[in-house]
């Protein structure tokens, strides 16, 4: 479904990666590698339409994503460094707007099942910056389990997670791709998941 | 709803919602315009026949800078925290989602300066049709000056001295609005009649309404590339 | 016809380029000098004294070419900017960013000589007239240009912003210059104007042209010889400029 | 010909200081500029020339 290849990626004046072919279809997830600095999180982005590659070609459904444009993005989730999380507003409303940015709507019902799933019940109507950071990280998860997309693109979706929060992650990615989802993700943790395909970025 | 209102009206939504939460800077733009245009009083001498002649000028440079206040912050936040990204990967149209952003932007800092306007130049004792004169001009006028601080604040995303480079950039480009705004008043109260200037202000706002959400869209692409 | 555009496609690769302006620039210095010299004749010794000017309304030999330049660069720049934008071309943004630097002095120069003539004319070293006001709002333009650039690290990125900065600026210059203009008419400003000289002879007119020329040739050469520059600063880490003869050289 | 004497051709009839002041300027811009421009290449000429020797110094 999702496949590049001869991918190279230049930032500044240093070549990151070249010739990278990747292929993930429904059902699989897919682990970037590769040592600090070695382009990861810029093959993700690259792979999300954020940036363009260098060189190469990405395909998913076997339809340039330059063309599909809105078509992909409607697809596509995609979780950076930054989560996207409004310290200002309370979790239900960072839920709802997220929502609206994607151009849903989402119930009243289904954001406040999503928030009680990651452990928030009770922290709907606090301002998100009075939570502290792993109850931040799971505002994001509560936002991966409302949002209906075939193709999930995280970039480090572990990190500042405690151990409950890690398995509760797990547990939505192994149920996105059971679903026939596809992941892509990076970690420089080990992943409690099973069967993933690995690739290795870096020159 | 309509599909193309439908993320503009979403997005300026939530930017309301998020000014009403850090009020602070909104009501910080307001109170510098307000103390800006009271200085020059102070600084000129409050003979009445003067005061009423550079009126428009100093409210429209005031205008100017109180919205320069704010332009900073127009992207800043929302590239911080990653919503930009999102919004750059949302379904809807990136040009529409700016529009809305640019839309919130003259709500929450251009309009209180039209509505504020009229008491201040009572201040400088201008009549009542002149007062009108210029909440007109400064209505069609603030929008154009959004628009086209959003360009700037958008080319000027995440560098450093950014703030200092963005009046950089975007003063020289309001001087039109700057001339049409303040010579509307100062025309009717010279007994030429405004027309001519608020319908000039109209068309720069209407070029500014089709061009300026594109390049500022296509200046956030590249800043988030 | 179709030989042609792939020449020039050829030549708008850095690689091809840098040798071709390397030849052309000391040609463009000819010109330059030529023109300047013909054109200096005709400004001091061809050109009769002004009736009502007297010998000052010499300046307008070189404010008036030094105010086109200002503007004609500006819309060059922003032509190559426009032409980096759509397609991805990178000599263009070089081109752009080796141009700014002229621009600017060119409007810079517009601005002294204006203020120069106005002195003795006007009775002031600065009067807001339509001409320097906007000559000046293009300066600030110029100027915008050349702080964006040098504040974006990455030279791609810093291309592109210059780009849409250059195109945005492209469509209000004349905007800009005529609502200056039409103010300037509304406050009733100077009456003495610096171009429309009350005697416009043909020996003045031709000095002028030919001043313009000179200036033209040297806005190209100078262009010319930065872009060779910036083209080896963004290019250090390839090949063909390691293998360039005057990298090669070990010594000057 | 304009001028009766060199004295005469420098004075410009009692605009001297303006015409002298614009022309200078002028000559001075336009001498330094290029200097400027072909300095920028040759620096960067001379970095590129001492990145090479320094590569045949190494070994590698």
């Amino acid at each position: 479904m999702l496949s590049a290849t001869a991918l190279s990626c230049i930032r500044g004046e240093r070549r990151l990666f070249s010739g990278l072919d990747l292929d993930v279809g429904p059902g699989e997830w897919l682990h970037v590698q590769g040592e600090n600095g070695a382009g990861k999180t810029s093959l993700l982005r690259i792979l999300a339409s954020l940036s363009p590659p260098a060189e190469g070609e990405i395909r998913w459904r076997g339809e340039p994503i330059a063309h599909l444009a809105e078509d992909y993005r409607r697809e596509l989730l995609f979780l950076g460094h930054h989560g996207a999380v409004k310290e200002e507003l309370t979790p239900y409303e960072n839920l709802i707007l997220a929502a609206r940015l994607d151009g849903s709507e989402l119930d009243e019902v289904e954001a406040l099942k999503a928030l009680a799933r990651f452990g928030l019940r009770g922290r709907e109507d606090l301002a998100v910056r009075f939570l502290s950071a792993g109850q931040k990280r799971r505002v994001l998860l509560a936002r991966l389990a409302v949002r209906k997309a075939t193709l999930w693109i995280l970039d480090e979706p572990f990190t500042a997670l405690d151990v409950k929060a890690v398995e509760m992650l797990s547990g939505l990615i192994v149920e996105h791709v059971t679903q026939g989802g596809i992941a892509i993700l990076t970690s420089h943790q080990a992943i409690p998941l099973p069967n993933g395909k690995i690739i290795m970025v870096g020159a | 709803m309509n599909a193309t209102l439908a993320p503009i009206l979403a997005i300026i939504r939530r930017d309301l919602l998020l000014a009403m939460r850090r009020k602070s800077e909104v009501l910080t733009a307001l109170f510098f315009f307000i103390i800006v245009v009271s200085l020059f009083p102070l600084g000129i001498g409050p003979e009445t026949a003067l005061l009423r002649k550079i009126a428009p000028g100093v409210i429209w440079v005031a205008a100017l800078l109180a919205t320069m206040l704010g332009l900073a912050r127009l992207f800043a936040p929302d590239h911080a925290d990653g919503t930009l990204e999102q919004m750059v990967l949302s379904p809807s149209p990136l040009g529409l989602l700016i529009t809305g952003k640019i839309a919130a932007h003259w709500i929450t800092t251009g309009l209180p300066l039209v509505l504020l306007a009229p008491v201040l130049g009572i201040q400088f004792d201008l009549d009542g049709g002149a007062l009108g004169i210029m909440v007109v001009a400064l209505l069609l006028g603030t929008p154009l000056l959004s628009l086209i601080g959003a360009i700037g604040a958008a080319l000027t995303l995440g560098l450093r001295g950014g703030g200092v480079l963005l009046s950089l950039l975007v003063l020289p480009l309001y001087v039109p609005a700057l001339i049409f705004g303040a010579g509307a008043v100062e025309a009717h109260i010279s007994g030429l009649g405004a027309g001519g200037h608020l319908s000039l202000l109209a068309a720069l706002l209407a070029l500014a309404v089709f061009f300026a959400p594109w390049a500022t869209t296509a200046a956030l692409r590249i800043a988030i590339e | 016809m179709s030989n042609r555009i792939v020449n020039w496609f050829k030549y708008a690769s850095p690689q091809s380029f840098y040798p071709l302006a390397g030849k052309l620039i000391p040609w463009f210095w000819a010109l330059a000098i030529v023109f300047t010299v013909a054109g200096l004749y005709i400004t001091f010794f061809a050109a009769p004294t002004d009736f009502q000017q007297g010998e000052g309304y010499r300046i307008i030999f070189i404010h008036v070419p030094a105010a086109w330049m200002s503007m004609f660069i500006y819309i060059v720049m922003a032509g190559w900017a426009g032409l980096g934008l759509a397609l991805n071309t990178r000599l263009s943004g070089m081109m752009a960013q080796a141009l700014a630097p002229t621009g600017a002095i060119m409007a810079f120069l517009s601005l002294w000589t204006g203020a120069f003539w106005g002195k003795p004319m006007w009775g002031a070293w600065w009067v807001w007239d339509a001409r320097l006001t906007s000559a000046l709002i293009l300066f600030f333009l110029y100027i915008g240009f050349i702080a964006l650039q040098a504040a974006i690290d990455d030279p791609r990125r810093a291309d592109k912003a210059g780009a849409i900065l250059a195109l945005v600026g492209v469509v209000n210059v004349p905007i800009i210059y005529f609502s200056v203009k039409w103010w300037n008419t509304l406050h009733q400003g100077a009456s003495v104007s610096l171009t429309k000289a009350p005697t416009m002879a043909a020996t003045m007119l031709w000095g002028m042209l030919i001043m313009a020329l000179a200036f033209w040739m040297y806005s190209i050469a100078v262009a010319l010889t930065r872009v060779r520059a910036i083209i080896l600063e963004r290019e250090a880490h390839t090949e063909w400029v390691k293998d360039l003869p005057e990298v090669q050289g070990a010594k000057q | 010909m304009n001028w009766e004497s060199p004295a005469a051709f420098f004075a410009m009839g009692g605009y001297g200081l303006y015409v002298w002041g614009s022309f200078g300027v002028c000559a001075v811009l336009m001498i330094v500029e290029p200097i400027l421009a072909s300095k920028r290449r040759k620096d960067i000429l001379r970095s590129l020339r001492r990145e090479r020797i320094a590569e045949q110094l190494d070994p590698q």
